[in-house]
């Protein structure tokens, strides 16, 4: 019961997803795009989900007084702020709506500041981490260096065959590589779909009972 | 003016994230506290208008599926009711006695999703590759790529150990797996270099506005 | 015949370039070639025969129709006024039915679309010149098959039926107890090592799911992954702090931990403050990881699943905080990043054969043997398709070339 | 501590802050560093170069979203600055739908610095959701997809607008995308319609773009913010393409010596406590 019907669902669900890609037919097509669309509502369900644990740890912060409680504050805040502009604020989508310059201003800077931290990262990254200690290690490092270079316009001022050179490390050894990789990630990807569907890897279940 | 206002505030906290290359500071803390609240609050609207009202909500109430295509005849409102149930069911973790119940929803979830990998998967990432790999070696390039090839599949062959003519191709596809990973690596630093550069220009550009 | 037509076709492009510089708006040059072309009641000569038939030979939901025709005699010769083809369907032979659309001249093929399955069509085409039509030239009523199987995607099927058979075969083989042979996988003890050390310092450790949805096969193969972690943790008593993108991976990672403290019988060292939801979006997610690296300073950094962009901002902060670093990621872009910045990774499908290994349960080992196998049946393929190709028979290799 | 073991210890604060001034510096010291032009490039801005002026337009699709701005947006104005300086007319869509605000300031803006008029020289059609459809209903009839523009008005009732059916009437599309957008127009616009087809897309998207060109499914491409620059120097006004392009020529050499500097004081190290091992048995 408590393990047999998740299973079973599990199985079906799995099943007809799996098959539907070799008919045409519209009526499993349509079905389809019907499975698709509660998986989909599904998805937006668990989000809500999410949120739910994210209000219970804050209050469990600011109950337990913890020392940057004031900080759960400013999610708490945000949180509330926001879904207040989006369901009480008509045309929420619309551009210049509250709701929408909120995204715009608050949302969008911060994560792309974030997403740029990375400039700093992949430079110390490198510094430290570039190290000829080995062969692997070595050809790693030029394959970057000759890439780095050939990218950007004063690489072609430094050898005019600087760009040729990053175009063949990339569509030769970096290709077969790469090909490597997707075809064992590949089996790899499909061979976990096929025990989950047949229940063998239950990991998605979590343990007891 | 309001613009600016708006600026502003996209500026300071622009700074703030960028007060934590110095070290961890409770600007940083703020805006970090912020955008997980914001960001919440934000998919859950878009989620709510984009799946679940259109999904559930408005099908139940108006007791009809617009023009949401149905394997079974249209006009089948009460199908909307099954993903509702479903979402709700999800929410039984909060009853530890029928936490359990959850289940139910995750194995469609679950298996749905497994499901549908399978076949694209097996496409782009096998087929495709046996079309594009079959390749004569009558030049070093295919050469070269047919050696890689093999020799990173050899790395990730598990059932042998790396011994013999198995350990030789092994190591050649480590070799070609390192010269591909320091490529990718370079290749990116570009696109992140540009990410920093937008910031500045906004900073410099549509905030301070002093070039 | 051609001499008139040249001198239409100037005709127009001088008007064209006249109505430009004059900065009047657009104007088509069919617009043009009437201004040019005498206005005359004669309509033009209709086109050749039409042809339909159904599109792809419906290896699709039989609901595209496809219709070849001849150019009209008048179309860029002859009186050389056509300015756009009639395109009309209809249910039934007697009415001309409804006009699809106008196609320019020169055009002798379109595939009209979202048609009802199976019905008949009645086709007809005819030519225009603005203001007269010619006569309509019609076709056979034809309809769009509805096919069961889309024969361009069988490649496929075959292909997945001879791996998911090896799979099976060597599972089954596995529960009768035969011994399959895998290799240890060296980023496990690294991973044993990492939390080793976090004990000996008595701080916790960091294990990473990824941002990946549960539906990730990533995330099914690290969650694997945390409950052989969860259990080390357990008996040493370090504390375990899983942060997640994700709800429903929160849930499942708390069961899971729950679970493996139950198991090495210390159920009461199990704290869920520690598995924590941060947040979906991905910055954010990743800020608040390395606010927790920073603060709460885990002294083992484990980063199993799928990981985007945010890879190397917490392989980067994890080692500023001076943690031990374990990463794997099937996640082909991001390697590079957990590769150079991490004392190890689990490097694509080593993900995979990790948590098969380290669940201890001979069945998923199943999945591992029959993925080397299909390793071995791929290499035969494309070896044969490259030997098949150099003879010149193309058709082995382009029966993998699907849709 | 000897030299080297210093430069292993070396605080990597300061090379964030080597990274921020190397950004920030061009931005007020241009070094005009000359760049290349290369053959995809090209392709793309002679595909421009061909449209009859004051004819049937240019279709833009502007679908890149926030995260993408900086790589994208001198993309979309170098090519508005290249087409309006010729009088050709151009249309602006985005099939994403955080694209709508960026597009059209994008648009807007070098239309004002250009003094073009909006309806007889450029339109905006907005935002429509379901990218494939949307590309392939505009194949049949673009006034099926969008019956009116941005801003509420009939395509009939807009000059440049009037008498356009279909793709047979666009001489040429370009989609600067982010993400998938630019594949789709690809698939649906050229392979079905043999509509021309171009594309810019960022760095690191680019190389799996590469196959598209040797296959003549797209006339041109433009890679990240380096195809921006290339750009810009054909159409001969510089800007924040070539700008950018000396922060990256900067920090990419930067970085390589830094993994220079790395690698000799490692071994500088690594011999120096050799020696004292020697020195010590």
């Amino acid at each position: 019961m408590r393990r047999q019907i998740p299973l079973a669902l599990c199985f079906i669900a799995g099943l007809f997803m799996a098959v539907q890609y070799f008919i045409p037919h519209p009526a499993v097509q349509n079905t389809y795009e019907l499975l698709l669309s509660w998986l989909q509502t599904l998805l937006a369900f668990a989000f809500l989900l999410g949120t739910v644990s994210l209000i219970r740890m804050h209050f469990h912060k600011i109950r337990n007084r913890a020392d940057d409680r004031a900080f759960s504050w400013v999610t708490l805040i945000g949180l509330v702020g926001m879904i207040g502009l989006g369901f009480f604020h008509p045309q929420h989508q619309l551009p210049g709506s509250p709701f929408n310059l909120m995204f715009l201003n608050v949302q969008v800077p911060i994560e792309a500041t974030m997403f740029s931290l990375l400039a700093f990262y992949i430079a110390s990254a490198a510094f430290r981490a570039f190290r000829a200690r080995t062969l692997e290690a070595t050809l790693l490092l030029i394959a970057a260096c000759i890439v780095m270079l050939g990218r950007v316009p004063i690489g072609d001022l430094i050898h005019e065959s600087i760009p040729a050179a990053t175009q063949w490390i990339l569509n030769v050894p970096n290709l077969a590589a790469k090909r490597g990789v997707m075809i064992g990630v590949g089996l790899g990807m499909m061979a976990t779909a096929l025990k989950i569907m047949l229940g063998i890897e239950r990991a998605w279940m979590g343990g007891s009972d | 003016m309001g613009t600016l206002i708006w600026t502003t505030i996209g500026a300071i906290l622009t700074l703030s994230v960028y007060s934590f290359l110095y070290k961890d500071n409770p600007f940083y803390k703020f805006a970090e506290h912020l955008v997980v609240g914001i960001s919440a609050g934000y998919y859950l609207v878009i989620y709510y208008y984009n799946f679940i009202d259109p999904n559930v909500v408005t099908p139940v109430f108006q007791l009809r599926l617009g023009d949401q295509a149905i394997g079974f005849g249209s006009g089948a409102w009460w199908l909307a009711l099954i993903p509702g149930l479903l979402g709700l069911l999800l929410y039984t973790r909060f009853f530890p006695r029928v936490a359990w119940v959850a289940r139910w929803s995750l194995g469609i979830y679950v298996g749905g999703y497994a499901g549908l990998g399978i076949s694209p998967v097996m496409q782009a990432r096998v087929i495709e590759q046996i079309g594009a790999n079959a390749l004569p070696l009558t030049s070093v390039t295919n050469v070269l790529i047919v050696v890689g090839l093999l020799g990173t599949l050899a790395y990730f062959f598990f059932s042998m150990k790396h011994k013999g003519i198995l350990g030789a191709l092994a190591r050649v596809g480590i070799v070609f797996l390192m010269v591909g990973f320091g490529a990718s690596f370079g290749y990116t630093v570009m696109s992140r270099i540009s990410l920093l550069i937008g910031r500045v220009s906004f900073l410099l550009h549509d905030w301070l506005q002093v070039v | 015949m051609e001499r008139t037509c040249v001198a239409l076709a100037v005709a127009a492009l001088l008007t064209v370039s006249l109505a430009g510089t004059a900065g009047a708006q657009e104007a088509p040059v069919e617009e043009a070639l009437l201004d040019a072309a005498p206005p005359d009641s004669v309509a033009p000569a209709a086109p050749g025969a039409l042809a339909a038939r159904d599109y792809l030979d419906s290896n699709d939901a039989g609901d595209k129709i496809e219709l070849d025709w001849e150019l009209s005699p008048d179309d860029g010769e002859g009186s050389c006024d056509v300015v756009a083809y009639r395109l009309w369907r209809s249910q039934s032979a007697s009415s001309p039915g409804e006009l699809v659309t106008e196609l320019s001249p020169g055009q002798t093929h379109y595939v009209d679309q979202n048609l009802e399955p199976g019905a008949q069509y009645y086709y007809s085409i005819t030519a225009y010149d603005g203001t007269n039509e010619s006569a309509p030239i019609a076709c056979a009523p034809v309809s769009g098959r509805v096919n069961l199987f889309q024969t361009t995607r069988l490649s496929i099927l075959v292909l997945m039926a001879v791996f998911f058979a090896l799979v099976l075969i060597f599972t089954k083989l596995a529960e009768r107890g035969a011994e399959l042979f895998v290799r240890r996988i060296p980023g496990l003890n690294a991973i044993e090592e990492a939390v080793g050390r976090a004990t000996e310092m008595g701080r916790p450790v960091l294990y990473v799911p990824g941002i990946g949805e549960i539906d990730n096969i990533m995330t099914i193969a690290s969650l694997t992954i945390l409950s052989h972690v969860a259990k080390i943790t357990a008996r040493y008593e370090t504390p375990l702090i899983v942060p997640t993108a994700r709800a429903v991976v929160m849930s499942a990672a708390e069961e899971v931990v729950k679970q493996a403290y139950a198991e090495v019988g210390q159920p009461d060292a199990y704290n869920p403050d520690n598995i924590r939801y941060l947040s979906d979006a991905q910055f954010a997610f990743a800020g608040a990881v390395n606010g927790i690296m920073l603060r709460e300073k885990p002294a083992a950094n484990l980063y199993m699943g799928a990981f985007w962009a945010e890879s190397l901002l917490l392989a980067e902060t994890g080692f500023e905080a001076g943690a031990i670093q374990v990463a794997g990621t099937a996640m082909v872009s991001q390697l590079p990043f957990f590769v150079t910045s991490c004392d190890f990774t689990l490097m694509g499908e080593e993900l995979y054969a990790a948590s098969a290994y380290l669940s201890r349960e001979p069945k998923l080992l199943g999945g591992l043997k029959g993925s080397d196998w299909m390793k071995v049946v791929t290499i035969a393929l494309m070896a044969l398709g490259a030997i098949l190709n150099f003879m010149g028979f193309e058709s082995f290799v382009n029966w993998f070339q699907t849709q | 501590m000897n030299v080297f073991e210093k430069m292993l210890a070396i605080d990597r604060r300061w090379i964030f802050l080597a990274i921020g001034v190397a950004v920030i510096l061009p931005f007020f010291f241009p070094l005009g560093l000359p760049v290349v032009v290369t053959p995809p490039v090209q392709h793309l801005y002679d595909a421009v170069d061909e449209i009859h002026p004051n004819d049937a337009p240019l279709l833009l699709s502007i679908d890149y979203a926030p995260a993408t701005l900086p790589e994208l947006e001198p993309m979309a104005v170098a090519i508005l600055r290249h087409a309006f300086e010729r009088d050709v007319n151009v249309v602006v869509m985005t099939l994403h739908p955080a694209g709508y605000g960026l597009a059209e300031s994008a648009l807007l803006t070098v239309a004002e610095e250009m003094g073009q008029e909006y309806g007889t020289d450029y339109c905006f059609l907005g935002f429509q959701p379901g990218t494939s459809a949307v590309i392939l209903g505009m194949g049949v009839n673009i006034a099926t997809v969008f019956p009116e523009d941005a801003y509420g008005t009939p395509l009939a009732e807009i000059p440049m607008m009037d008498g356009m059916r279909n793709y047979d009437d666009i001489p040429l599309v370009i989609s600067l995308a982010g993400w998938s957008a630019a594949e789709a127009w690809v698939y649906y616009a050229y392979q079905p319609f043999g509509q021309a087809v171009g594309a810019g897309v960022t760095a690191v998207m680019a190389t799996d773009f590469y196959p598209y060109l040797s296959s003549g499914q797209l006339v041109g491409l433009l890679g990240g913010m380096r195809g921006a620059a290339e750009y810009e120097v054909l159409i001969d006004t510089l800007d924040k393409g070539v700008q950018g392009m000396d922060s990256q020529s900067i920090i990419h050499i930067m970085i390589i010596i830094l993994i220079v500097l790395g690698n000799i004081a490692y071994f500088g190290a690594r011999r120096r406590r050799k020696l004292e091992e020697t020195e010590a048995a």
